[in-house]
């Protein structure tokens, strides 16, 4: 079984990127695989937003990011990224903040990190 | 009444460039301006029939394109070369459009008070 | 050692120069998304192609031999196939 | 005198763009032209977003839009671009949420619309 | 009737295809930002490339003849004296 | 420690790609793995000498590209055709950096356990 960590690069706005993401990631739990961490980085740090609130005929990016949460998924968010974006860091919802640091010790010991975006 | 253009070049999923564009369109045609949009590159894959998104959770904008018929939105133009890069004709296409060369894309611009490039 | 190589836009959205001479023949080449639209674009990076299945389906494209439908299981088990993906 | 309306498509971690189209303004205002509105559209819309706060090495972009609406100029946010981005627009600080049809009107009696991205 | 022609980023960002058969003679080409770098690919565009002051020498970028450096007034006048602007 | 390459290839204000892939290498340095930074096409703008945005208002971040040295980040990678294409030599550069040919970065490609694209 592989470890694997992934990491979101657009924004919510791009619904197709983040539907892939997630679809992905079912697919590595289903096969057996870990999942030691989604990190969002650059504009994809804008899903901890805590204003996210799209319409019912949208795709479901909260109920998404619930779920993978409540699957037992580490989500985080990178502190720099979002500092930079002047993103309010003390609302994340399902999201961790946390260090680059953090994310690059977790990255160094995975088998394959993949990138969305 | 003036002629307003908007330009479409990014692809149909390339963040919300070619719904910005659509409702941007609507728009001047519910204000009573002569609207015109211009699909250049891979903008033209937005108006492809037999898209279905929604098959993967995303909103099927493609039916708001088709509604420009009914608010008489009749300026609808295509790049020729683009079409043909694309293997696209015409006949593919959800709504019916005027396909333009460059001198044809160079006179349509000329004929603008406002060009907006989305 | 081969490396995967991920696209999601057609490819004027890329460097195609870079691609060309960066991309080795044990290489794979996947496109996902607004890239399914340009397959005969990419022909020039691989012989043949992997395309995401659902991508391609909701844009009304069909694959065609030489290139290969994947599945999401499939798209994971390639990442493992390889040494390491470049989301491009 | 002329009349402009600028319209502002990139979102607030684009810096440069910010800080390009708060000069041309200000020279417009110095030339004596009138300008209609400035309207936050696609990813522009973030930079009404109440949370944004950024270093104090960074571009002050609070500041520059608290100046410009100081200056009196009518400075809007697109409500339909905002809700597909999931923006609370309960929450706008200097910018005025604003339909589409609303600046449509403005653009078209302006006798320049310049786009910043 | 002309057109002012504005870029803020290197040429390979753009379709050149598509500009280099748009822009008209008569036209202008404004550099901002990053495009201030690219003086010789845009050159294809326009025989004299107009390029915002500011943007140039922040980036210790030399304006010569053929070209013109302009102010934000001469930014401003620009777009007064042409029919209308496309932000690329 | 594993081999992790950082690859560029936006221009010096295209958003914030060049800061995000400054954090990311500066911070891969810091955990103590072998990071390697390409920089490809308008990237290679970033490394340009005597570039002072401080006088616009924007943040000097080529300033922080300086300190890679002090980080004992050596391997700063060059795409070779791209510093011609921008008229640019190694001495015009803000650090020292290694030059290559396409394949040249394909062999540094090979060598990584991780790729990312910022």
């Amino acid at each position: 079984m592989a470890r694997f960590v992934l990491s979101l690069h657009s924004a919510p706005s791009d619904h197709d990127t983040t539907q892939r993401l997630v679809k992905f990631a079912q697919a590595c739990l289903t096969q057996g695989h870990n999942i030691d961490a989604i990190f969002l980085y650059q504009n994809g740090v804008f899903h901890a937003s805590e204003q996210l609130d799209l319409a019912a005929d949208e795709l479901a990016i909260n109920a998404l990011w619930q779920q993978l949460h409540e699957q037992g998924i580490h989500l985080m968010l990178c502190v720099t990224a979002a500092e930079k974006r002047g993103l309010d860091i003390n609302n994340t919802g399902v999201f961790a903040v946390a260090g680059l640091a953090e994310f690059a010790m977790l990255a160094s010991d995975a088998d394959k990190w993949v990138q969305f975006k | 009444m003036i002629n307003v253009l908007v330009l479409s070049h990014h692809s149909p999923f390339d963040d919300l460039h070619i719904r910005d564009a659509l409702d941007m369109t609507l728009i001047f045609a519910a204000v009573e301006q002569n609207i015109s949009w211009l699909f250049s590159g891979p903008a033209v894959l937005a108006l492809k029939k037999h898209q279905q998104p929604e098959h993967i959770g995303l909103k099927n904008y493609f039916k708001t394109i088709r509604t420009l018929e009914i608010y008489d939105v009749e300026n609808i133009y295509v790049c020729e070369k683009s079409l043909l890069e694309y293997g696209l004709d015409k006949h593919n296409l959800l709504v019916e459009v005027k396909a333009l060369n460059y001198q044809q894309q160079t006179q349509l611009i000329a004929q603008q008070q406002h060009i907006v490039n989305l | 050692m081969s490396t995967l190589h991920i696209f999601s836009k057609p490819l004027g959205y890329y460097n195609t120069d870079q691609l060309v001479n960066l991309i080795q023949s044990a290489d794979k080449v996947l496109l996902l998304s607004d890239a399914c639209f340009a397959i005969a674009q990419f022909r020039q990076l691989a012989t043949h192609l992997l395309i995401l299945a659902d991508d391609a389906k909701v844009r009304d494209i069909t694959i065609n031999q030489p290139d290969h439908s994947l599945s999401y299981d499939d798209f994971v088990a390639l990442t493992l196939a390889t040494s390491h993906s470049i989301t491009w």
